[in-house]
């Protein structure tokens, strides 16, 4: 059962992340980007991370790609134009990224030691009391910081939009 | 093989009563409306109009599906199809009783039990945001755009609240789990008082429930903030292109919101199925109110006020009867007792949006937002804070 | 239900390997400020994959924490970048990421 | 003991005048200035009953300042009976003179920054003397000599008053040079710059016969002193830096800061005991600057000047003093003249004030009606100085010629001449002002009570300062000398009154005869009046050239031509040929940026391959 939801969810994830670059609409890309986060969520689930699996659909579902889509309405940005410019990146990009995806695949499958096969429900340990409980242990500096660096961007999303709509 | 069995069948049970109590979630507003407005509300399809959901059921599906040619297709009908699909899937997650023994087969009632309830909750809430989003950008209309900005933001700033408001009762619990929160909320104090959330000690909820309510009414659309649809400056808000079965689906959804939030309501706050009185009581609780209404219902029939009551009351009060009957079977007790106590709480809250909206005017959008960031997300953020100091203290 | 062998872990990094690869092929090919934006999510959210999946290698949940703070900077990020991308469209008038030039000689 | 209180009242007095100063009223800011001087002064009294009789000398070890290998410099404080004279004179005569100072700044502007600076110069003064290590000594020392500028440069809008805070600054750095070289032959010597370790040291070391390390650390000491305390060959900057406020004058470049050199030699006399032939060189630098300076004083007309040179000349008696080995009379000499010669500054001062800031002799005559007290004062002050037997003065100088006659008799002939030279121009000065008839066109009005009060008490100690007995004070470190020399008592006490007596002659009974020798000596005159044209010399040979250099070599050579052209014009054609062929990747796209960046984790993913691939 696990493997046949792997598989599906591996599908959706790679069709949507080709539809994300793929498509000219920007709302488009956002759809999709949301089918990916989707499906990652059910792949967290597999591996036994359903606080992170459900972290995973709050902050990047319903706050991030929110954002993005009410972004894109008050823009209304359209399709996008074609550029000549960067011409490097365009020419250089697609072989170092065939090369990239190759030398990780070889690494994954030639260099690392055997890895475990997943099985759902044999390892459960990203419940939400274990990581509240390391959160507010061992990373709880990192924990304090990352709060502060939540503020900053508040502030500095205030500080930016406000001067917008004045 | 039997877990998938009994799955499909639990599946199959929820789905009929879901999509019954959504239609029938209509016609008890538009009566209670009425009601309050002193008029009748639907009369001619059935007895009382009671057949006026179906009616409504053949008339959305016969009417013509409009696809007008200004939008964009693809969102403009995945859009509904979105929102209905969001709206739906919560209440898999909601526990209607305890853990009960059906043919020496050991279930729950409720179609799955998830560990992190709440949290998908919470996730299929935020992400239901799209449907409206997507209906109000694809039907290329300012109305409709509008309409969808205004309820994302909304939607968007009233989750704050009804996080925070959500927390409170989970320390208290020390749970995720749906079924374990309502089973935590067992007992009386001094015999008598429920230990619900709303009264539990050290902090009672009241204060986490009216938050959670109020951000409940704005996460549904309902009013007083259905800001979204506002008929009277938006025409309808983000479905104003939308007709027929596509129309149907946006408001099913918004039914079935307020139903898995009355439910969620009723769970975090209210004991979920746990009964109001101790056990002994509360078991003959439903019998007796059942034997009531049929009592209700002969009286009304021997002095009718109009013709046709004298035939449909006896008709209701026999009804009554049976159902009295079905409650009082000892041997039944254990699945029908807590349904009842769960379906009373969850329709008294539902009861409650309906009675909000006979009640309060709209409020303005800016009113509006600035109620939610200045008002109610302090005021759960604070009594997050009192909640978390008792419970540490004590 | 046809019995199938389960899925080894290295799948899941092969997979976090080709949707990073995504990510980075939209943050290249793409001309619009908001779907470039979109991809580094993309490549964030293919890292977060290969967080969890080694937090399942090693069974320890210090990943999960890492996913997690992943998560909470994407949203910082969210944030302050779509109010710097309002920012350029009222100024510039564009989301065309090539042309926002003007630190260019 | 707490001695660390006392520099910190004017520390405190400086903090709230220097920060606040513009905000609080005049008043407030004279008690905030006066009231912490006051303050350490009793504290020093209070101290010293305490600490009585002193036989040993009393330390307080506070931190550690400076630790560095087997350098260890400690923030300590000391206090033994030399100490304890000075301790008196700064403080007491410093009270005096703030005093004084409220009087006649009252009508200046930047009346808080003068009180200010006033309080820092006593702060830096006291951890002067109270230092317990050179180095600290040193913190001092430049503090002082930072206020002296500040001071010097008061009035800083006027072109002469600024060129002369920067005269006495940069001819100190001469001197200071001098004494930092002295300091690190000191420590690689002897490894600690603590007084007591460092006389422990060189009690055990014989007295060097020829030129040695203690020679060479004193003489370096001594170039540091004659800088501080204005001898030959650097005394230019001290006259000029009359250009102060009288108050400076006579606090800072009469009473105390100038006689810190003497301070100092007489601080490490256990080193100059050692090395007699820089003891030689300081006695004849003492010397030949008494002279010198006393016979420019003769020739000058503004009354500060006149008392400036005979300052450097009284200073050179001490340096005679102390380099004739008589500490105890340099030290005595250098507490009666900080009494006759604030003395002498205040009644100036007095008397520039009520002439409105008139300070030309020739201007001035038959004040004494005009200016009773300040007639008396400052006669009481010449006396003083005069050496006239009675009268503190006398005494002082008496054990310092006493010693000179005992050591070396050419000396004392000179000092004694010296000791007539100097009776006569300072009674010139003061006959010139008080007696003849007023020339000037100012009316001549008496100084308020706060002024005159310090004089009073001044002229009080001016004239029985002598009576107390400070070589015997200071003879458990100091061993008195061995007999008092009645023959040369008497000799130089005629001195004085015989320059006295001309002085009454030339200016007061026959005036004419004045002009007339000035007239029949002719080139002498105009030598001694353009002050030996050392100013010159040293502009000549010294400042000249270095301008020259500085100019020609330094600027057009080494800055512009080296430095501008080839290094630093040099390096910006060579880093701007390779940005430009550089900029090209700059290209302003962020996606070739990407593309570069993509390509680099490549890389570093191969080569972490390749290693890891290896295990």
């Amino acid at each position: 059962m696990d493997t046949i939801l792997f598989i599906v969810f591996a599908i959706v994830a790679i069709v949507c992340a080709f539809n994300l670059v793929l498509q000219r609409h920007p709302i488009s890309s956002a759809l999709s980007l949301i089918g990916v986060m989707g499906s990652l969520a059910v792949l967290y689930l597999l591996l036994g991370a359903e606080f992170i699996a459900m972290a995973q659909v709050i902050v990047y579902g319903g706050a991030v790609m929110v954002l993005f889509v009410l972004v894109i309405m008050l823009l209304n940005a359209g399709t996008e134009k074609i550029s000549r410019k960067s011409w490097f990146a365009q020419i250089a990009g697609l072989p170092l990224l065939l090369a990239f995806v190759a030398l990780l695949g070889f690494l994954i499958r030639g260099v690392l030691p055997p890895l475990r096969a997943v099985q759902f429900g044999s390892w459960v340990g990203g419940t939400a009391e274990r990581i509240g409980q390391m959160l507010f242990t061992q990373y709880l500096l990192p924990f304090e910081i990352i709060s502060i660096l939540i503020l900053i961007a508040i502030l500095g999303a205030v500080v930016l939009a406000h001067k917008e709509f004045d | 093989m039997n877990f998938y069995i009994v799955s499909l069948i639990k599946i199959a049970i929820v789905f009929g009563v879901f999509m019954t109590t959504l239609a029938y979630l209509q016609w008890v507003e538009r009566k209670v409306l009425a009601h309050i407005q002193s008029r009748t509300g639907p009369l001619r399809v059935g007895p009382h109009g009671l057949m006026q959901p179906l009616a409504d059921v053949v008339k959305l599906l016969t009417k013509e599906d409009l696809l007008p040619p200004y939008v964009n297709r693809f969102f403009y009908l995945l859009a509904p199809f979105i929102a209905v699909c969001l709206a739906l899937i919560s209440i898999s997650i909601i526990p209607f009783g305890p853990r009960i023994t059906v043919f020496g087969y050991q279930t729950y009632m409720q179609i799955s039990d998830v560990n992190v309830g709440i949290l998908f909750v919470l996730a299929i809430s935020a992400v239901s945001v799209y449907g409206v989003a997507l209906a109000g950008w694809s039907s290329n209309n300012k109305y409709s755009l509008l309409g969808a900005l205004r309820s994302s933001a909304q939607m968007v700033s009233y989750e704050l609240p009804l996080t925070l408001a959500i927390i409170s009762p989970l320390l208290l619990n020390n749970h995720l789990n749906f079924r374990a929160i309502s089973e935590s909320q067992a007992g009386y104090y001094l015999g008598f008082i429920p230990r619900w959330n709303i009264v539990q000690m050290p902090f009672p909820q009241i204060f986490a429930f009216i938050i959670f309510m109020i951000a409940a009414f704005a996460e549904t659309n309902r009013l007083p903030f259905d800001l979204a649809e506002a008929e009277n400056e938006l025409v309808a808000g983000f479905h104003t292109e939308y007709s027929s079965m596509k129309f149907a689906c946006f408001f099913m959804s918004e039914y079935a919101h307020m139903v898995t939030i009355s439910c969620v309501a009723s769970l975090l706050f209210l004991g979920g199925w746990h009964p109001l009185f101790p056990a002994p009581y509360s078991d003959w609780v439903p019998t007796l109110l059942f034997v009531f209404a049929a009592i209700l219902c002969f009286l009304h029939a021997i002095t009718p006020a109009r013709q046709r009551d004298r035939k449909t009351f006896p008709v209701f009060g026999i009804a009554f009867l049976i159902i009295a009957a079905i409650w009082a079977v000892p041997f039944l007790h254990f699945v029908l007792v807590p349904v009842f106590w769960f379906a009373a709480k969850a329709g008294f809250l539902l009861f409650t949006f309906i009675w909000v909206r006979g009640t309060l005017p709209r409020f303005r959008y800016d009113q509006l937002m600035h109620f939610a960031w200045t008002f109610l997300f302090p005021c759960a953020l604070l009594n997050l804070l009192l909640t978390a100091l008792c419970v540490a203290v004590f | 239900m046809p019995h199938l062998p389960p899925v080894p872990l290295s799948w899941y990094l092969i997979l976090s390997a080709i949707l990073f690869a995504l990510g980075v092929a939209g943050f290249l090919y793409r001309k619009s400020i908001l779907t470039v934006f979109m991809s580094i999510e993309l490549m964030l959210n293919a890292v977060n994959l290969s967080f969890v999946s080694f937090s399942y290698e090693l069974q320890r949940i210090d990943g999960h924490i890492y996913s997690f703070f992943v998560m909470v900077v994407a949203a910082a990020e969210a944030a302050v970048g779509l109010a710097i991308i309002l920012t350029i469209f009222k100024n510039r008038g564009t989301l065309q990421i090539d042309e926002v030039d003007s630190m260019k000689l | 003991m707490n001695l660390w209180l006392i520099p910190l009242f004017p520390l405190i007095g400086f903090a709230l005048n220097g920060l606040f100063g513009k905000r609080l009223s005049k008043l407030l800011i004279n008690v905030i200035a006066v009231g912490s001087v006051t303050a350490s002064f009793i504290y020093v009294l209070f101290v010293l009953s305490k600490l009585y009789p002193l036989d040993t000398a009393h330390s307080e070890h506070y931190f550690n300042w400076i630790q560095s290998g087997f350098l260890q410099v400690g923030f300590d404080l000391f206090v033994d009976r030399l100490t304890a004279v000075m301790l008196l004179v700064v403080t007491g005569v410093g009270l005096l003179i703030h005093i004084y100072a409220v009087g006649y700044m009252a009508h200046e502007g930047g009346y808080y920054r003068f009180f200010a600076y006033f309080n820092l110069f006593v702060f830096f003064m006291l951890i002067l003397v109270l230092a317990s290590n050179l180095l600290l000594l040193f913190v001092g020392w430049e503090g002082v000599g930072l206020c002296s500028y500040l001071l010097v440069g008061f009035y800083f809008t006027e072109d002469f008053a600024s060129n002369a805070a920067n005269k006495a600054f940069i001819v100190n750095r001469v001197g200071d040079f001098g004494f930092s070289l002295g300091m690190f032959l000191i420590v690689i010597a002897f490894k600690t710059l603590d007084f007591g370790k460092i006389a422990a040291a060189v009690a055990t070391m014989p007295v060097e016969a020829k030129a040695g390390t203690l020679t060479a650390i004193t003489l370096l000491l001594l170039v540091g002193a004659t800088g501080k305390s204005a001898q030959l060959p650097l005394y230019v900057w001290l006259p000029d830096a009359m250009a102060g406020p009288t108050p400076v004058s006579a606090l800072i470049h009469a009473a105390t800061m100038v006689t810190a050199g003497v301070y100092m030699i007489a601080r490490v006399s256990f080193l100059y005991n050692h090395a007699p032939l820089a003891m030689s060189v300081v006695a004849v630098i003492g010397l030949l600057t008494a002279v010198f300076a006393a016979t420019i004083g003769i020739t000058q007309n503004d009354i500060k000047r006149v008392f400036a040179y005979s300052t450097v000349s009284q200073l050179g008696y001490m340096f005679l003093g102390v380099g004739l080995g008589a500490y105890s009379a340099g030290i005595f000499h250098l507490m009666t003249h900080a009494f006759f010669k604030a003395l002498l500054f205040l009644g100036a001062g007095s008397v520039i004030h009520g002439l409105s800031g008139e300070q030309d002799l020739r201007h001035m005559g038959g004040l004494r009606k005009a200016m009773p007290i300040t007639f008396v004062t400052l006669g009481v002050a010449s006396l003083a100085i005069s050496g006239v037997p009675g009268f503190s003065g006398f005494f002082s100088k008496d054990a310092i010629l006493s010693a000179a006659y005992t050591n070396a008799p050419w000396m004392f002939w000179v000092g004694a001449v010296t000791a007539g030279i100097t009776a006569f121009y300072v009674f010139r000065a003061y006959f010139l002002a008080f007696f003849g008839n007023y020339r000037g066109h100012h009316h001549a009005h008496e100084s308020p009570l706060v002024m005159t009060l310090p004089l009073i008490v001044l002229a009080i100690l001016a004239a029985g300062g002598g009576f107390i007995n400070i070589p015997t004070w200071l003879s458990p470190a100091f061993p008195l000398s061995e007999h008092e020399n009645v023959t040369a008592m008497w000799i130089s006490a005629s001195f004085g009154i015989i320059g006295i007596v001309i002085a009454a002659f030339l200016y007061v009974i026959r005036p004419s005869l004045a002009e007339s020798l000035k007239t029949s000596a002719g080139g002498l005159y105009t030598l001694v009046a353009n002050k030996y044209y050392v100013d010159e010399f040293y502009r000549a040979v010294i400042v000249k050239p270095l301008e020259n250099i500085s100019r020609l070599v330094l600027w057009r050579g080494v800055d512009e031509a080296v430095i501008d052209t080839s290094l630093v014009n040099g390096l910006g054609r060579v880093i701007r040929g390779w940005g430009s062929i550089l900029r090209q990747l700059q290209s302003g796209s962020i996606r070739n940026y990407a593309t570069w960046v993509l390509a680099g984790s490549l890389l570093v993913i191969f080569v972490l391959g390749l290693v890891g691939g290896g295990r």
